[in-house]
Formats: structure tokens, sequence, C-alpha cells
């Protein structure tokens, strides 16, 4: 297996790890980079690719296996050796301290002394060198807090060059970037592959693999199957390795046939709790029977409106009505009464509950009502049939309704947060990133519910930052920027992805008599 | 095969959990005797009495009986509080409180039997309440954590109750400071003959029992477990996050005030108390033995009854301070609550039946 | 009345704050490092005790009020490893290893106090030592201010000095850094090589060392004894100091100079015709309102901020 | 994981057995031979043999006052008397009284039974009735004998009012500020029925006296004790009697600091303090005494020589020198002790009645500290 090339700066052999809950996560995976290049990790969600890196940046020790660095076996026990060893990791969530400022932010771990204090002077010149010879434009004096996006993203890269990093892994980088910050970025890492560092890419977005990367390295369910040149390979090739079957990318679903309103938002503001205005007059109108988007770059007034959609922010300006009725005063159960529903976000935190059963996660919104209830107690046996009924009808992979959520895998985990708020026959339903972090099969599930809930008359608002899915999937779209709604296409159908960028920036906005057909009842 | 794998690592995560248990005991268990050993001139004498005393007469294991009344009220209290993830350490004052309020019934107001001791009982409950809403309401409202403000509220409990008890209630004619004695109509029947034993380890066993349907079979008790889980997840799904932990403090208080109410009916003729009892906190550590759950409240309170009897024999018939069963107390917490503890081991036997399943699958 | 006024305002009051404070002062910069790092550490009741009687005991033991000190400090040390090995190790929730430590260290002193000296209440057939008073040279000088600020025991000026140095620890020290880091998040610090769980370990053993010079104090300066239970809450007391303190050494000297004033006034105002039980409940109850006033702020400060057009 | 649970146990036994190897010692004073292995000497307490005597205590040994004169009451027995004697704590965890009385009553090596304390007496009552054969004392309070039960029990009660009296007449006339002070560790009835005679006193040798009284609210917090003390001194009382039990330690500490009297409680504090810490011993002025050793000693002995009259009631004042003062500083002048000396005298003879706490309301017993408040 692994050959035995000269210029492999890393091998890693045979690492297997196996998680406390029993999960394998890496089943003997053979992976090796070479000196110089761009090597592109892929892989469905739950495949090991994080896993993989977090061995080896020491973050997870293996239960077998070893790593060669440069033909030498390492043992790397936490991520200081792992620095030591010239690894560096930017991680998806940036690991920064945000009240900090960016020189003390990039000297943490190896800060410089004046006798035995710290010195604040030489935090900020050693950041202005670094900067200055990878051609970052930084100020080392901001606090972390106030930069944008991809300024912290340069931040988390300095971080690791700053500590002599020769191989630098980057965990899904440009999933929080603007197609320009991207294309940015991209120009960075190719300035740092000539100036000799290594790069470990992972990424879902197999055009940007195709972009940028030399060489591929595919995990499928725990283990390797196999590397290449990317040159070699087509999307569709790597998209059937990842799966093992052929993934239909397009969405397929018929022509929306939309009908009454049912969600009524007008000239709703809001602000953060920095005081930034996050929304600004927002005002639109969704039908039944329609999917409609809602794009724009990740941070620019998606979540608090989603979180005010569903009672879990409260607003002061504006006003909110589903069906008819102004929900500013209402509580989170008053709305779902309303029959409304919410796929969250952030489904670890808001949409589960993970050391409790599957079948007591899936009763959450109406485990308090009459039907469920019996003289004071539960009613158990239709409980159960309910979840059994669920959990088959939502192909939720698990040993049944007893089992803590918590031992299922992201997509399973997301069938049954589907299955919850779907099977509830909401007439209006947020469905915030359904597929952020899941697997293809899942994905491809959730989808497919999504637009069956459509055909069933639901309202449904979609919030994604996968732009390819926010555009198949909806049948009318908004973009959002600095809490505004910037365009708004009734169709989706024409719409191309460098348009849509340039609204999600900012550089184009519609005229407000366009963005105002997003009002269907005046 | 996948199905299989992990049907096998959860039943191995029980089968982990009670061994867990067991060599926490064994190894707190181990510690003791050591220190038992250092102090003690005659140690295996001290050790039959420590280990066996309990058993060897009734009387004695009317004393664990005794005890365990109020150690499972005192755990029922803390685990409903826990559930929903609330550290609220007021339950030590609601105990003392309830205790108050019943004595208050008990010499303040005639009834006929029965209804007497159910109306002390249930003033009990109703004190131990009202102390117990306080952290809770103060938490919702303005998110003062509760850890603070319930440890500082036992203090005012306690100085509020020697209050009451000397300018309301107190008996001029006691020695010391104790109300009128209670009348026979107030007071739990002894049921075993010639030990302390009385009626309230019945309601001891009722409110288990009520407790553990309140909390895994109502809808009040799923929203507490839920909100105790994960408050986002409940608030997100429309449970009244702020009422549900207001209830399971209501829940809580009322059990400990209970708890206070039996106690103080069952094992006393005056109410006397001008310290803090010490069950609501160690409610805390029959809680975590019985991992919240109800259903164990019962075997851990017995357990520990049996122990601290145990210490008291030892400590009247030989030369060893019953006080150290404090620190075992304290070793079992920590190890129990341990979630590493003997984790490796754990993992072990979790790695080695993956890798055979790996195996199977290759 | 009046001579209650008069008390209050004299300076032997305000001596007695200070006296009062130091204890309460020492644990809160105990609670305060450890918040700092994201760990809450409650056992602070527990490891006062328990120095307070190994100072005695070990002072007795070498006839050295110093040496006494040393293993009071030693034991709070041994205390931080403990809660450190638990929480950090074994990952049980901090707050019950802290409940857990209190729990022992009530019934463990006295069971220690037993088997050395056969009696349960204090230490009196124990020939322990006291840390010295000190007078400080020119301040002891001026009129009023010298009564009220020298002539403390050592471990009082030690309290106030760890003040300035937390400050100078948190805010100029890369230890200090690192601290801040690890509260504010964890995960940066590790992705760096920081090791979260040693910071943690570094601060709780700082904390135990705050703790017990506490501790030290109430049994080798205010007091020259150990008795049982003798630290009375004074652990609590400090976690609520700590909490209305903002987060800062200086937030803390303040909240906890408000106890001891608290203390010192409940105790003065005992021969006025109040009920004793009232009086007894003055800091507690402050406590509560205290945290009440705090926590309003805080949120409305929030709330102020999420309003705002 | 084997490593985590020997470090953590390691660690404790480390922390313990380092606290008793840096004392070399664990002496165990007060501690009789153990009781279950000695032969037994028949049950009833005839005459002239050496008795084996039980005495529980509901409280701990240490607070250097109540309980250690018990104790020593013990080594008296032993000493002079010959007898075999166990003292058992039973500790404040009243629970925990009624199993550890009946467990020594069903002891048949045990032949008398000592309790003390108001709070025992309605145990005892229900206890003795029960095991007719045994005998038993109370001290500090009487049984029931109504209705002729008890006739297994002698009780003796103390009348400390009489002995605070006294202390309150030596503090007012050696006060130079006519101010003393009172710290009590809890109100309850024999704290404030020291505090009657105490309040007494001070006014039969001056009217205008002014007491300062304050509460520890516990038993144990010397600290918070020390801290009233210093109050009450600030405030300008310069001798300053305390009835705290262990709390008491932190009157005699900041009377010692600040150059003040103390009146010590109970046992001969002066005395207890004489070796240990002598500068201490130097700031108590006399102790208010409640010999509670001497009385159960001397009733052993007449139950040895079989004439102790069980089923009955006594109190002993100072007319049977089971209350009185301890031993004088060596500053308090002769006058004083006269004058003490002619007050004991007239107590004895019955010419001066002491107030009593018992059987007064609340608000009486606040009437009586409103007269004396400054």
């Amino acid at each position: 297996m692994a050959e035995n090339v000269a210029d492999n700066v890393l091998v890693m052999e045979n690492i297997t790890k196996v998680y406390p809950n029993g999960f394998v996560a890496n089943k003997n995976v053979n992976f090796s980079v070479r000196k110089g290049e761009i090597h592109a990790l892929v892989g469905e969600n739950g495949a090991g690719k994080s896993t993989l890196m977090k061995v080896l940046f020491g973050i997870e020790t293996p239960d077998s296996g070893r790593i060669l660095l440069n033909g030498k076996e390492v043992q790397i026990h936490n991520p200081s050796s792992a620095i030591k060893y010239g690894i560096g990791m930017v991680h998806q969530h940036f690991m920064l301290a945000p009240s900090l400022t960016v020189a003390e932010n990039m000297v943490m771990g190896i800060e410089p002394k004046n006798m035995f204090l710290f010195d604040f002077a030489k935090a900020v010149q050693m950041t202005e060198d670094v900067a200055k010879k990878y051609n970052f434009d930084i100020d080392p004096k901001a606090h972390v807090k106030d930069l944008p996006v991809g300024q912290k993203q340069k931040v988390e890269i300095l971080k690791a060059l700053m500590r002599g990093a020769q191989i630098l892994i980057l965990d899904e980088p440009t999933a929080v970037l603007t197609p320009q910050e991207t294309t940015e970025l991209f120009v960075q890492l190719k300035e740092l592959k000539k100036q000799g560092h290594t790069i470990i890419f992972i990424s879902h977005k197999l055009r940007e693999i195709k972009e940028i990367c030399d060489r591929i390295t595919i995990l499928r369910d725990g283990r390797s199957v196999g590397e290449a040149d990317v040159k070699e390979l087509s999307e569709q090739d790597i998209s059937n390795s990842m799966v093992g079957r052929n993934v239909v990318l397009d969405i397929q679903k018929t022509e929306a046939h939309p009908a009454e309103n049912i969600l009524s938002v007008r000239e709703l503001s809001a602000v953060n709790k920095f005081g930034k205005t996050i929304l600004n007059n927002v005002s639109f109108d969704v039908r039944r029977g329609e999917i409609f988007g809602i794009a724009g770059v990740e941070g620019n007034g998606q979540s608090e409106l989603a979180e005010i959609l569903t009672g879990l922010r409260p607003y002061f300006n504006g006003s909110v009505k589903i069906k008819g009725v102004e929900i500013q005063n209402l509580s989170i159960r008053k709305i779902r009464e309303l029959k409304t529903s919410h796929v969250p976000e952030d489904r670890m935190t808001f949409g589960i509950a993970g050391d409790v059963s599957i079948k007591e996660n899936l009763i959450s919104d109406r485990f308090y009502k009459k039907e469920y209830n019996h003289s004071g107690l539960q009613k158990a046996k239709m409980i159960n049939e309910e979840a059994d009924r669920n959990i088959k009808e939502y192909l939720v992979k698990c040993d049944g309704r007893e089992q803590p959520i918590r031992m299922l895998s992201g997509g399973n985990i997301q069938k049954v947060v589907v299955a919850r708020e779907f099977s509830s026959n909401p007439d209006f339903i947020l469905v915030d990133q359904p597929t952020r972090g899941i697997d293809v099969g899942a994905t491809e599930f959730v989808r497919k519910q999504i637009v069956k809930l459509r055909d069933q008359g639901s309202a449904i608002v979609l919030i994604s930052a996968d732009l390819n899915e926010v555009m198949e999937l909806s049948d009318s779209l908004i973009v959002m920027y600095e809490g505004e709604i910037v365009a708004y296409f009734p169709d989706t159908k024409n719409i191309t992805e460098k348009e849509m960028g340039e609204y999600m920036l900012g550089i184009k906005k519609m005229s407000p008599e366009e963005i105002g057909d997003v009002i269907h009842e005046k | 095969m996948k199905n299989k794998q992990s049907y096998s690592s959860k039943t191995i995560e029980n089968r982990f959990e009670i061994f867990r248990v067991i060599v926490a005991i064994g190894i707190s268990l181990l510690v003791a005797l050591l220190l038992i050993m250092f102090a003690s001139k005659q140690p295996l004498n001290a050790l039959k009495w420590f280990l066996a005393g309990p058993i060897m007469t009734m009387r004695n294991f009317g004393n664990v009986l005794e005890l365990f009344i109020p150690l499972t009220f005192g755990g029922l209290s803390i685990a409903v509080m826990f559930q929903c993830n609330q550290f609220n350490m007021a339950a030590e004052g609601s105990f003392f409180l309830g205790g108050l309020g019943a004595a208050m019934i008990a010499v303040g107001v005639k009834m006929p039997s029965v209804i007497h001791a159910v109306v002390a009982l249930l003033a009990g409950a109703l004190f131990g309440v009202v102390l117990c809403l306080i952290p809770a309401i103060l938490k919702v409202k303005w998110k003062a954590n509760e850890v603070v403000s319930s440890l500082m509220l036992n203090y005012i409990a306690l100085f509020f109750g020697s209050y009451i008890l000397q300018y309301m209630l107190m008996d001029p004619d006691a020695g010391y400071i104790a109300s009128h004695s209670f009348p026979k109509s107030a007071r739990l029947a002894v049921i075993i003959p010639k030990t302390g034993v009385h009626m309230g380890i019945f309601i001891a066993i009722v409110m288990v029992v009520l407790t553990y349907l309140f909390l895994y079979r109502t809808k009040w008790g799923y929203a507490i477990r839920i909100t105790g889980q994960n408050e986002n997840f409940a608030k997100y799904s429309g449970i009244g996050v702020g009422s549900t932990i207001i209830l399971s403090q209501i829940a809580g208080g009322a059990l400990a005030g209970m708890g206070g109410a039996t106690q103080v009916l069952g094992m006393y003729t005056r109410f006397s108390w001008v310290s803090l009892p010490g069950y609501g906190f160690d409610g805390i550590i029959i809680s975590i033995l019985a991992k919240n759950n109800p259903k164990f409240i019962p075997l851990a309170a017995f357990f520990l009854a049996y122990l601290r009897v145990g210490a008291d024999i030892m400590s009247r018939r030989s030369d060893v301070a019953p006080e150290v069963v404090s620190i075992i107390q304290a070793i079992i917490v920590v190890l129990i609550a341990g979630k590493m503890f003997l984790d490796t081991y754990k993992h072990k036997m979790i790695v080695k039946n993956s890798q055979r399943q790996v195996k199977e699958e290759a | 009345m009046n001579a209650v006024m008069a008390t209050i305002f004299s300076a032997s009051f305000l001596f007695s704050v200070i006296r009062l404070t130091t204890p309460i002062l020492l644990a809160a910069l105990a609670a305060l490092i450890t918040d700092r790092a994201g760990v809450m550490n409650i056992g602070l009741e527990g490891i006062m005790l328990c120095s307070a009687l190994a100072g005695v005991v070990a002072s007795a033991a070498f006839h050295s009020a110093f040496l006494g000190l040393i293993f009071a400090i030693i034991t709070g040390v041994v205390f931080g490893l403990i809660m450190a090995y638990s929480a950090l190790n074994l990952k049980a929730d901090i707050i019950l290893v802290g409940i857990a430590i209190n729990l022992m260290a009530s019934g463990g002193t006295i069971f220690v106090l037993y088997s050395i000296c056969g009696d349960k209440g204090n230490s009196t057939s124990l020939k322990s030592l006291t840390m010295p008073s000190i007078n400080i040279p020119v301040i002891g000088n001026i009129p009023v201010l010298g009564s009220i600020l020298s002539g403390h025991n050592l471990l009082t000026y030690i309290a106030f000095l760890s003040v300035f140095l937390i400050w100078l620890l948190l805010y100029k020290t890369p230890l200090g850094l690192r601290i801040r880091v690890v509260g504010e998040n964890p995960n940066a610090a590790e992705s760096v090589g920081i090791n979260v769980r040693k910071i943690q370990y570094i601060v709780l053993i700082i904390s135990g060392v705050l703790a017990s010079i506490g501790g030290a104090y109430m049994s080798m300066g205010y007091m020259d004894k150990f008795s049982r239970d003798m630290v009375a809450g004074r652990g609590f007391i400090a976690l609520a100091a700590e909490a209305l303190g903002t987060g800062t050494p200086v937030g803390i000297m303040g909240s906890s100079l408000i106890f001891g004033a608290a203390d010192a006034l409940a105790t003065n105002l005992q021969v006025l015709n109040i009920p004793v039980q009232f009086v007894q409940m003055i800091p507690y109850a402050l406590t509560i309102v205290g945290l009440i006033v705090y926590s309003v702020m805080r949120n409305r400060k929030e709330k102020k901020i999420g309003i705002s057009k | 994981m084997k490593i985590g649970k020997r470090l953590l146990s390691a660690l404790l036994i480390a922390a313990m057995s380092l606290t008793f190897a840096l004392t070399g010692c664990s002496s165990q004073e007060a501690k009789s031979e153990e009781p279950a292995g000695s032969t037994s000497q028949s049950g009833s307490a005839a005459s002239g043999k050496k008795l084996n005597v039980a005495i529980l205590l509901n409280g701990t040994l240490g607070d250097k006052a109540f309980f250690d004169s018990a104790a020593n009451g013990a080594k008296m027995m032993e000493s002079e008397l010959g007898c075999t004697t166990k003292v058992i704590e039973m500790t404040a965890d009243e629970t925990k009284w009624v199993p550890a009385l009946t467990d020594a009553s069903e002891n048949p090596d045990y032949d008398i039974i000592i309790v003390g304390t108001w709070q025992m007496s309605e145990k005892l009552a229900q206890i003795a009735a029960q095991y007719p054969d045994k005998k038993y004392i109370i001290f500090d309070s009487s049984v029931d004998y109504t209705d002729g039960k008890c006739s297994n029990v002698y009780s003796i009660e103390y009348k400390q009012n009489e002995c605070s009296f006294l202390a309150g007449v030596a503090g007012a006339l050696t006060s130079k500020t006519g101010k003393l002070g009172f710290v009590g560790g809890m109100e309850n009835t024999v704290i404030n029925d020291f505090l009657m005679g105490y309040i007494q006193g001070a006014k039969a040798v001056n009217p205008n006296i002014k007491i300062l009284i304050s509460y520890v609210g516990n038993f144990t917090d010397t600290a918070h004790a020390k801290e009233l003390t210093l109050a009450q001194i600030n405030q300008g009382a310069d001798v300053i009697f305390q009835v705290a039990s262990n709390a008491g330690l932190g009157v005699i500490d900041g009377c010692a600091a600040k150059g003040k009297y103390v009146i010590g409680v109970d046992s001969d504090q002066a005395l207890a303090f004489q070796s240990s810490d002598p500068a201490k011993a130097q700031s108590i002025l006399t102790s208010a005494l409640k010999r509670v050793d001497i009385s159960i000693t001397k009733a052993v002995k007449e139950a040895q020589a079989g004439t102790l009259k069980y089923g009955q009631s006594e109190s002993l004042g100072l007319a049977d020198d089971c209350v009185g003062l301890g031993t004088y500083n060596k500053n308090v002048t002769k006058d004083v002790q006269d004058k003490v000396a002619e007050y004991a005298e007239k107590i004895k003879s019955g010419s001066i009645k002491v107030d009593s706490a018992f059987g007064k309301s609340t608000s009486e017993i606040e009437a009586a500290r409103k007269s004396v408040r400054p």
C-alpha cells in the first residue's frame, strides 16, 4: 500500500481510531502527501476526514497505526508536538479569543517575554513581520471580534505560519467565505505552495478541488479508497468514489404552485448584542406551496432572521405575521401551535438532547398535547408506535427507539430532527442549513422530503450557505447582504452563480421596485 | 452488521456503569479501612462494628431504616432539581423549613389524628417549596447564579427558622430552645417496636414511586428532563424553560420540605433544630450515586444510611470517630461523577469489540 | 443608636472591616483565578477548613508559624490537585467535586483533629503558633489612617498584596494571557499547543494556595486555634463576592470589602433592639441582594443594546 | 484508569497520613477501657462493688466546659472510686440519642448510665421505663417523676443562675468603664438563665451598670465570637462573660488580645489554659463553674454505697458546692473576693433569690436585657 516515494513528506499508515461511543472513525487508513503539493482530502461527512486530521494534529490519539514525517516515525501526542514537527491546522471554527487583539492571538503559546512579563510591542512586531513575509494585510492591534470572517481566517493561517508550519491543514476553509474571498484565498495558497509549503485541503466542493489541488485522497466509511492525481479524475468520478454509487447532483422537482400568503414580514429591523444593525427594513411574503430560498454569505442577517421567524429572538421593530397572526409577543409554543415548525441551523445545540432517547427526541414539540397524555400520564404505547413509524418512514439507522440519539451519525440525527419537524404537517416551516455536514445519502433524502412537503402545501423558507442547494431547491429566492434584501428572483431557473456572487458580496443591488415584488399582498 | 456492533457497545456501556459504581464504592471503603487501621488501636474490632454492626441487632437495623427515610427524601429532592440541571442547594434549607412548617401545624392547631399529620406534612412541603423557589425565580428572572444564591438562602432560612422557633413556638418551660411537644395526632406512628422506624418509611417509598412516575411518565417530567439535558433544545421545542425550571424546583422543594416534616414528626417529640440538618447536602451524594434516577435512590439512601449507622456503632464501641464516613462519601461522589473514571478500561473493551467487528466485515 | 453610629465611623470599626475582609478576599481571588480559566471552584470552603487545620497542626509540630503556613499552603495545593485531577482527568463536574470537598472537609477535619488531639471541638491542646502582626513604619504614625491600616496580621497584607499580584499575573504575564485565552476559547488555546488542562491545573493550584492562606489566616491569624467548622461559610460568601466583582482583581477587592463591612456591621448592630437572628442574616441577605442587583444591571446592559434603535 | 484511581486514593491517604506523621502522635486522652471486652459484674448496683459507668453526652468533647467537665467526672470516678467508665459522644444529632441510649441500656456491662441536659430528659423517661433494672443518672435537668415514674432515675439540676450572679458581682466590681459584656452561643433557656443571674448580680453592686449582650448564633464559629467580643470592647466593655461552648474560645482570644477580662464558664478555664497558653489564662478573671464532674462523681459514690436516692431530683447550687466561681485572676483584689463571698452567703441563706430564665417568656427576658442596655 504505502509506496515509499522519497518525496513523501508525510505518511500515515494503518490509522485506526475508535471513539468512546464505539464509533469507528478510521479503519486502517493510509494517507500520504508529497512535498510542496496541495493535497485534497475528501469524503462524505462521517467518512473520517476530520478524525484523520485530528490524529495528525495530535488532538486525537489513534488506537493503532503510525505517522512518518520525512521518512521518520514520529509520535504526535498533542497539538504542541504537531506544531513542533511543523504541522499547522486552520480549523473550520476559528481558534481565536475574540476579546484579545490580533497580535495577542498570534503569539499565544509562544509569547515574547521581557524579563518575566509579556512583551506586547514585540508581539506586534512579530505579527507584522510574518504578515509581510507572506504578503498578508492585517492590523496587529485590532481586536479579533471586530474583524470580518476573511480576515479572521488570515489570522488563523498566519498563526500557523508564524509557528513554522511546513504542512498546513485547512479544514473546509471556503465554507464561510464569499466567492471573492475564496479567490483571494486561493491566490494566497498558491503563493504558499510556491514558497515550499505543503497544504492538505479538506473540502466538499469538488469544483474548488479541481481548481487548486494536485492530488486527492478519498475516504469512505472510515477507510481510504485510494489516492490519485486530481487531473485524472472528473467531478463525477470523485463523487462516485466518495459514495460508491451514482448520486443525482441535480435536485428533481416539479413546478411550484404557490397559493395564498402564509408568512408576511414587514419592515423588520433588529440589532445584535454589540449594537450593530443586523436586519434593516426587511419585508417579504412566503406563500403556501413554494420553497422560498434565502441566500447570502453567512453573517448577513439570515441567522437572526431565522431566529425571529421561529420565536427564538425577540424583535421590536416591524411585524411578522403567520397566517395573519402577529407573532411578536407569542411564545415559541404558541407560534408552533400555528402549525409552524423549524429545522434549526445548529442541530446539536437546538435540534436534539443528546443523552435522551430517539423516541423522546421525536416528541419534544407535541408531548404536552391532549392526545399524548391520559389522566396525567403519557400514553407510552402511542408514543412508541409513533416513534417506530417515524424511524421507519424517515429511514433512521439505529438500534431502536430507546437508543440515546447521541450515538447516531450526523445524518441520522438530522433525519430524526426532520422526522419530528416534518411529521407535524406544518403550514409554515423554516429549514435552516438542512444538509450541512451530513452525508450525501442523507442529504438527498432530506432534500426530497423538503420538496414533498412543498407539494403537500407547506410554505417553506430555506436558508442555506450551500449555493448549489439554495439555487436548485428554491422556487423563488432572495439574497441578503448586510441585513438587507439586495435581490429577489421570482424564478430560480436562470440565475448564474456569478450573478449570485455579485449580489452576495454587495457589488450589485436590485432596484427597490424589483425587490418590492417579493411582497405579494400589498 | 453495524446494528449489532452499536448494540453491543450500548450494552457494554450499561454493564460498565454498574461495574464503575461497584469499583468506586470498593475504593472508598478501602480508603476507609486504611484510615481506620491508622486511627484505631483495635482496628479489627472497629471494622467489625463498622461493617457488621448495623445488622447485628434488629434495633441497629432499625436505625438504618430510620436514617433511610430522610436520606431518601433528600436524594429525591436533589434528583428532581439536578434532572433539570439546576444546582439548587436550597434543598438543605427547605428540609429545615419543612420541619419548621410541620411543627407549626403540629403545635399550632388541633385536628383529628391522621388528618393532622397529613396537614402538617403538606405544610412542611409548602415551606420547602417557598424556599427552593427563590433561587429558581432569581435564576429565571435575572439569571442570578443559583449555586451562590441558594447557599446564602440556607443561612437565611436557618436564622428565619430560629426566629420563628424562639418568638412563636418556644415552650418557655423547656430547658432549651424547643417548641411545645407535638400532640399524638400529628406524630407519625412507630411501626417496628423497639426501634424508631415510623410511618414515614411508607411515605418515602410512595414518594419514590411518585417521583419516578412524575419524571419519566408525565409531560412535566419530560419537560424537566429535556430542559435539563439541553435548555436550547427545550426552548426551541416550545417548552417554557423558565416555568419548567421553576416547576422542578417546586417539586424538589416540596420533596425536601416533606422530608423535613416527616423527619420531625417521626423522629422528634418537639421541634428543636437550631442548625441545618444536613439531609439536603446528603441528598447530593445520594442523587449522584443513583445517577439522578428515582429508581435507584432508595438503594443509594440505604447504602449511605448503612454506612453512617455502622460508623456510629463503631464510634460507640471503639475508638474511631464516625466522621470517617465523610471521607468515604467524598471519594464515592468524585469517582462516580468522574465520567472518565475507569474509562480507559471501558474504551479497551469497546475497541476490542469493534476491532472484532472490523475483522468480520473484512 | 448614636453610640452605634459613633462606632461605625470609628477607626476601630474600619480596622475590623479590613480584618474581616481578609479571608473573604483571599478566597474570592481564589475563585477569580479559576473562573478566568473557565473552571468554577466551589470547594473553597472545604479547602480553607482543611488548611486551617493543617497550619495549626504543623505549626505545633515544628514550633514554627512559618512552617505551619507552608504546610497549610501544601494542603491547599494538594486539594487543588485533587480537584484538578477529578475534574480534568476523571471529568467529574467541577461543581460536584467542590461539593464533595466541602462535605469531606467538615467531617474529615474533625476526624483528623480527633485522631491527633482526642478532641472534636478545637485544638487547644496543641501549642500552635500564629503569624505575626505588622506595624507599618510610616503609615502607622499617621493619626487615624495609621490605626486603620497598620497593625494587621501579616496575612492580611499578603491578601491585599495578592490583589496586585493576581492583576499582574492575569494582564501582564504570558501565563495570564494563556489563562484568559483558556477561559475565553479553550479550543483556541489547544490549537496553538497551549495545554488547557495544564493551565487549569495551574489555576486550581493557585486557587488552592490563595484559599489555603485564607484558611491559615482563620486559625493562625484571626484566631490562634483551630476549631470545628471555623470557616463558617466564608468560602461561600467569597463565591458571592467573586460573582459581584466584575471579573477583575480590583473589582473583587471592592466586593470583598463590602462583605467585610456587612459582617462588621452585623457584629456591631447586635446591641440594637433587633432580634439577633435578623442581624445575623445581614451578610447573607446582602449577598443575595447584591447578586440580584448585579444580575439586573448586567441584564439591563444587555437588553439596552438589544433594544436600541 | 488504574493510575487514576491509585493516584486519587494515594493522594488522600498521603494527605491524611502526612498530618498524622507530622504530629507524631495520636494521643487519646480521656478514653477509657474497651467496655465490650471487660468481664461483666452482674447488672445490679450492689453496694461496695466497683461500678461500670457509661456517660452519654449529647454533644462532643472539647468545649473546655460543660461536656469536658462530665468527661472529667469519669476520670474522677476511675481514680477515686475505682469505677470502669466509658464516655460516649452522641454528637449534636438528636436522632442518634435514643439509639445510643437504648444501646447502652441493653449492654449488660453497664451498671449505671449517665446522661445530661434537658433535651435528654423526656427520652430518658421513656427508655428508663423500658429497662426498669438499669440505673440512670441525669444531670443539668430532671425527669418527670409524677405518677411514680422513673423510680430508677436520679436527677441533678444546677442553679447556674447562682454562679452567674456571682460572676455579675465580680464583673461589675472589676469593671472600670461600668460596661460589661455577655457573649452567648445561642439564645436558649440555659444560656439565658446564666444571663438572668449575671444581670441581677451586676445590678446588685452597681444599679447603673450597662451590659452589652451578643449571641454568636452557634457554638462553633470562634472567629465570629471573637469579632463580637472586639465589638463589645470597642463599645466600652471591659469584662466579658462568655457562655458559648467552643465558640467561647473566640471570646477568650479577643479579650486576651485587647487586655480585657473574660469570665469563663462551666469548667475552670484559667486552669485549662494554664499550661497550654498562659497568656490567655492571664486574661481570665474567674470562671462560673457548673461542677458536673463533682456532682456526678458524688452521685456515683452514693450509688456505690447504696445510698443514692433514685426516683428523686436534687437541685444543686452554691450550697452544695456544685456551682460557684473558679480560681480568681491574681489581680482580683481581696475586697472583691470578699464581696463575692458575702453575696454567696446571702444566696446560700436564701436572703437573695436569683432570677431564672426557666418559665420566663421571650418578652420577659427581653425586658431584663433592656434594663441594662446602654
